[in-house]
């Protein structure tokens, strides 16, 4: 796989591993926040941290937009399938994200709910053609990647004047996360971030230079391979040692400063910012997500079906808001293992492959078993 | 955040906006609605059915030069 | 299905081609007699399925026996590389034969959908009696149901297969030992990613096929070299990832595997990037792991690869001790992993 | 259905209570494991399960024996005097037994479809395990599918069964000869009408139970008298008329019967006037025609008389050579007619 | 089962059976037709014939609903299905007639055809209430027996304001087809007629006067259960001995001279004649068949999915038309158990239990093949 | 013509115009929109869940007696 296979060699990954320990300092740690799930996914699949020397730390993110949903959200949806009888076409990933009282999407699917797996907007497009004596609901979920394939599905569906369709929206902006991160009134103590990859792609890398000027915290953009993963933080690692704190993109490849223009201005003609959206673990962000424009809210699934807004409690003993936060580590939680596994997982972290302790638990619990963190 | 994958062009469907492209002999059919000036032959990042961008086929050069040089500053 | 009844009375005959199945065929009647002549003794024909009755009557040797059944509900009922009739040889001749066993015979029970067109059930059947055929067995006895549309999805075939197990074989999934070898007969996740390809809703394309087979040779050949194997699975639904996790399980044992060592076509790796899947847990239905000492395991995996069903087998790594039971894989990357049971099911992912 | 696996590591329990089905438990995954634990290796338990293998393994002397399968497709799951579960493995004990074989094991291969409430899967098996311990069989292997809402009914089980055959036991449904005496264990349609009065579409309401049940017994006191019995089939789908127009057809002979002996209970009879259907072609699940040679008749009758589930046994008709096959039917009225095939299904009519 | 169990009572059998062997006059034969498939399927299924001496013979009539329904009519049901996709409500004895090109009912259902078999119009109206976004069509056949019934479903749907609910309506009417029999140009020779039993519960049994005063043919009212087809037969053997002809009614218990006069009246509240309507068989009779008043015409599935009328031709060599005037026996069909059987019928004679060539298939082939009049 | 069996009123449901009956302890539920003072006890003729009339008891006890008679009659 050209583009792939080369950003996942192994002999390439040995000398990576020995630049790194021999750059790093001994005499200091290095905690680097990696931004996104698929950071914590590749950090885990291919063991990263066991290339790594142990000064050099990941802290995991909220770049997960599955596990920055909060509970109500999913209330919503399953809502919308019970009460509102619509077909809820979703992204496979939500499927077994737990709702309040043991819900979730695969129990509402098993209770009789029409719910749909897509691989694509275009998908939920034409379930909504086929369909035409039914609502046909797109929970519409990401962050700036996945958003622009929304706008173009709202686009298509405003031009064909598909009546029955309409969106759930809860695209986020990683931005927002990162300042949230960065302002929260016991800030977590974070070196310097592995930032957004694909994110990037759209945006551009100088949407984080405001971070990095103004909290001083050395940000390179990251590709997702582990090759990706250990040259930026060998390129963090750099940076603080020689405290720099500049936005460094070692993702060349996919991202440029100024992103992909033509999907930025689609995502601006469809949606604005909302005044401020709930993230699991961060709470209340202000401008932190997407709504449609006025002139696209026919479309609007919350305005359509009247959906309230839910403030669903956490599953008590459940970390995910201070694992999304950086605060804490999966091992932290009391739960991890034992009430929450990947088959019944408690919280949106154990969800998501992306999330924090699905990933842990799933790839790097052999580490803890070995260590003695965790007796399984 | 977001599963993305670097795929090869090999048709395009202007009358559409739309390209099938290959990863290792698997073709997958996605839109070209958030990109413009793609050609045959280009390798573009595929997220949900949808080219996000093209990848820079140079800079994905000097990035793995980069892996070896890291490597070799250390061995030098 | 062993119903074969008096239809020469009937003088007209099933309209195979333009027909479909219809609630009559299930009601036990005339009409459930002529289709049951018509295809499936027809096809599966043998002196015992001849036999007529509610059941078949065969002669068995003193000795040890196996039993294992498979519902088959695939969807599409036909894929690149095989379909549900062949596939339902397969998968139950393949249960038994991880004992060690010989085959012996088969039922099959078939649950049919009001309105499946009757050419399609005939091609199936068709494909049943040269998949059994070829794996030295036959469907013996059977059953036939039919349910109403939307009860059903076209045809579920359940089989079940006996087989015999030679003297002085003792394979079972509790008896993996620290030391052992782990091999795997072939590539990984063909069936899987051949079945996912031909699902409407799912666009893309590859030129990967099922690997269905039968693999009683293949496990024959492998008790030519050595009786003593002790363990084997077919790593079906789950995949890799799911079998060995069982197998460890089962015997109480840890495990590490080389991810390199594991064969995997380039398009089977390139449809799970695409689609978010890991490929260890992807199925097959022409694989088997076999766990066995490792001073056999060299010429236990030169006979392997000198069977077709076996020639790309590779040792993917060995069996230790660990309380965690844990499936641990050295990543082809350096680094190391578990290789977890899967949790939910192998859907698409975005992220 | 085997695969235990290696559930300790989630402490999580099953919510049997609330639960239903959903596609993760047929993912093979951990899932998966976890229903097959919790409901069908809890209740189903036996030595032969539990080796959790993909087969079970088992000594077998030097003989005959047979095989027989049945999928049970019922419409409700639920009926009076049983449920698909001790259904289906009365079916296929019967189907067993009919070739005067001792019942030895039998595999269960379960169909849920999504949304099925666990705690409702759980009666089911339990009503398994109660009839197969009542039949002194054991279901050994099995198989466990999910199926989207939509493509199933709740809950499909194909179970098939192997049994020993006494020697100098020879049944077969070709065996019939003219002069033979027709004996039939007990009343006809009581399931067929348990089940249609069962069904919310059919407004009627009658005390009828399923006579659903394992005739393991039965048959083997008849063979006691002697082992010189020539036909033994179970009328289920299809009724009385069926089987015996089966057996009429496998053997090239007619019959005649007796309609005033048939014994029927009135409750079935007048039910069948209100559905205009005809008793002789209504399903039954614990019955079953003997034919045997016309000096056994008797003795045999006798004995099935002293069995509760021979208890209303009655010698029906005989045997004679007619080229045509025909059943034919004294009728209790004083004429005669044939008993034909059941043609299409049974369905209520108006006229 | 009380006022069932007498009238099948052996003995009594016996008896009458001896009574009319006593009566019947050995130099004559008696051509007995009985209208009514309930009469046809009591002497196959009981084995009447056996009874009765050579010279009493039974002509069957045409009083099946099921086998005088042309085929076109089916082809109109398949096609409100197919075309229109309603749900189509149906009693189950309609299921397998064959329409043209070998379809059927059974088949279109088995095509995704949504046809509920149901047993009384009450359930077609419940399915019409629990489907309000679906249009169902109740096949409403039947003689004067079936047609009340039908009466007060339309009276209810019209109460409830049931806007998804329509017949299509076959009903027709027993005196027209009798008539049609007596004034056939070349018509069977006939001695009397069993006349309908629960027709005449409704219609009573003075519809018949007509018929014995103006044709000269003696009849009796007839229960359907062998004990009255046999008085029957000896009451018209001693009226034809007696050069009677007069209506008499056997089947007092049931029915009266004027009939279930409530019944009556709904039924004309809600139908009215049609000008003509194609029986099979006997084809175009005139004021034979009923149709909606015009105050329940939107009710007239006809009229709302404008179903043209269809001249299918029937099966070539199918003796139907012949068999239902009483011209014509099966045995004298050459398709009969070679072509056609129960399990794939050829005519629609064939279908319903109470159709000549099912009833003679199913249970009198014996007799024929004992007499050789039919080697199977 | 059509199928219709005797069943016994066992009990009524007026406010609906609907009764239970039964035909040797099989009980159906039958509309009466078709008949009208029938009590508790009474016969009455069902076909396609509607009671058609009342039986008339009297005249089913003549009509056995008829049968009898008959027989009589050439016994005699
Ligand atoms: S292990 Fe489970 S309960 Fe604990 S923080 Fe993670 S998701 Fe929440
Ligand atoms: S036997 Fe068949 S083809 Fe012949 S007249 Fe009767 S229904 Fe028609
Ligand atoms: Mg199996
Ligand atoms: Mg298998
Ligand atoms: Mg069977
Ligand atoms: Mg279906
Ligand atoms: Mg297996
Ligand atoms: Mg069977
Ligand atoms: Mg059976
Ligand atoms: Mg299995
Ligand atoms: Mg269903
Ligand atoms: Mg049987």
């Amino acid at each position: 796989m050209k583009y792939i296979d080369e950003f996942r060699e192994h002999s390439l990954a040995q000398q990576l591993a020995n630049a790194i320990k021999q750059e790093a300092d001994n005499n200091r740690t290095y905690r680097l926040m990696e931004f996104c799930g698929g950071h914590t996914h590749a950090i885990f699949r291919y063991g990263i941290q066991d290339l790594l020397p142990d000064n050099v730390e990941f802290i995991h993110g909220p770049g997960c937009p599955v596990c920055v949903l909060p509970m109500g959200r999913i209330d919503n949806a399953i809502e919308l399938v019970e009460q509102h009888d619509v077909i809820l076409c979703i992204y496979a990933d939500l499927l077994r994200v737990p709702a309040s009282l043991g819900k979730s999407l695969l129990k509402a699917k098993a209770s009789g709910g029409d719910i749909r797996m897509i691989y694509s907007t275009q998908d939920a497009l034409k379930i909504a053609r086929d369909n035409p004596n039914r609502e046909v609901v797109f929970f519409a979920i990401g962050f700036e990647t996945t958003t622009p394939p929304t706008a173009v599905a709202i686009k298509q569906a405003s031009e064909q004047g598909l009546k029955n369709f309409s969106i759930f929206c809860n695209h986020v902006l990683t931005p927002s996360a990162m300042q949230a991160i960065l302002d929260a009134p016991e800030p977590v103590s974070i070196d310097g971030f592995l930032g957004p990859s694909h994110v990037s792609t759209i945006i551009g890398s100088q949407a984080y230079e405001i971070f990095a000027q103004h909290y001083l915290k050395p940000i390179v953009i990251a590709g997702f391979e582990p090759l990706d993963v250990m040259q930026s933080s060998l390129m963090l690692i750099r940076q603080l040692n020689t405290s720099r704190h500049q936005v460094e993109n070692e993702y060349t490849r996919a991202v440029t400063r100024t992103g992909n223009v033509k999907a930025q201005s689609l995502m601006n003609e469809v949606f604005c910012l909302r005044d401020e959206f709930e993230w699991r673990g961060l709470g209340l962000i202000p401008k932190s997500a997407l709504k449609l424009r006025a002139n696209y809210a026919q479309f609007d699934a919350e305005l359509r079906f009247q959906l309230p807004a839910i403030k669903a409690s956490d599953v008590k003993g459940c970390e995910c808001p201070a694992i999304l936060r950086g605060a804490k580590r999966p091992v932290d939680c009391k739960l991890l293992g034992t009430v929450c596994t990947p088959e019944n997982p408690m919280g949106s972290c154990m969800v998501s492959s992306e999330g924090a302790c699905a990933a842990y638990w799933s790839y790097g619990r052999l580490r803890g078993a070995r260590t003695n963190k965790l007796s399984a | 955040m977001c599963l993305a994958i670097p795929a090869k062009i090999i048709a395009l469907d202007t009358s559409n906006d739309r390209a099938t492209v290959t990863v290792d002999n698997v073709q997958v059919e996605v839109s070209l609605a958030l990109v413009d000036d793609v050609v045959i032959g280009d390798y573009v990042l595929v997220h949900v059915g949808y080219a996000l961008n093209k990848i820079d086929q140079d800079e994905a050069l000097k990035t793995i030069a980069l892996f070896a040089e890291a490597g070799l500053s250390w061995a030098s | 299905m062993t119903k074969t009844g008096d239809i020469r009375q009937s003088r007209t005959n099933l309209d195979i081609r333009n027909g479909q199945v219809n609630l009559s065929h299930g009601s036990g009647g005339r009409a459930m007699a002529q289709l049951i002549a018509s295809i499936f003794v027809k096809h599966l024909d043998n002196e015992l399925l001849r036999q007529g009755n509610d059941q078949a009557l065969f002669n068995v040797e003193a000795g040890r026996m196996v039993m294992s059944t498979d519902s088959h509900v695939i969807t599409p009922l036909f894929f690149p590389g095989g379909d549900i009739g062949s596939l339902a040889i397969h998968g139950t001749v393949n249960d038994v034969v991880m004992s060690g066993a010989k085959p012996l015979y088969l039922s099959a029970g078939f649950i049919l959908e009001e309105g499946y067109p009757l050419a399609e059930l005939e091609k199936i059947v068709i494909s049943m009696a040269a998949a059994a055929k070829q794996a030295g067995t036959a469907v013996i006895t059977g059953d036939t149901k039919v349910v109403e549309r939307g009860k059903g999805d076209g045809v579920f075939i359940n089989t079940c297969g006996i087989g015999v197990v030679p003297a002085g074989v003792n394979i079972s999934g509790n008896r993996a030992q620290a030391g052992d070898a782990i091999i795997l007969s072939g590539s990984i996740g063909d069936h899987g990613v051949a079945i996912m390809s031909s699902r409407e809703n799912l666009q893309f394309a590859t030129t990967i096929i099922s690997d269905s087979a039968s693999l009683h040779n293949l496990v024959a050949d492998m008790l030519d070299v050595t009786k003593d194997i002790h363990c084997l699975r077919d790593p079906t639904r789950g995949g890799l990832a799911t079998s060995l996790n069982e197998l460890a399980a089962q015997s109480a044992v840890g495990m590490v595997i080389e991810e390199q060592k594991i064969p995997i076509k380039s398009a089977v790796r390139a449809a799970c990037e695409i689609l978010g899947l890991d490929p260890l847990y992807v199925a097959n239905e022409g694989k088997l792991v076999c766990i066995c000492p490792a001073e056999h395991a060299a010429s236990i995996l030169t006979t392997m690869q000198q069977n077709p069903l076996g020639k790309n087998a590779a040792i993917i790594g060995k069996v230790i001790s660990d309380d965690n039971h844990f499936v641990q894989m050295n990543t082809a990357f350096g680094g190391q992993r578990i290789v977890d049971w899967l949790a939910g099911e192998q859907l698409p992912r975005i992220c």
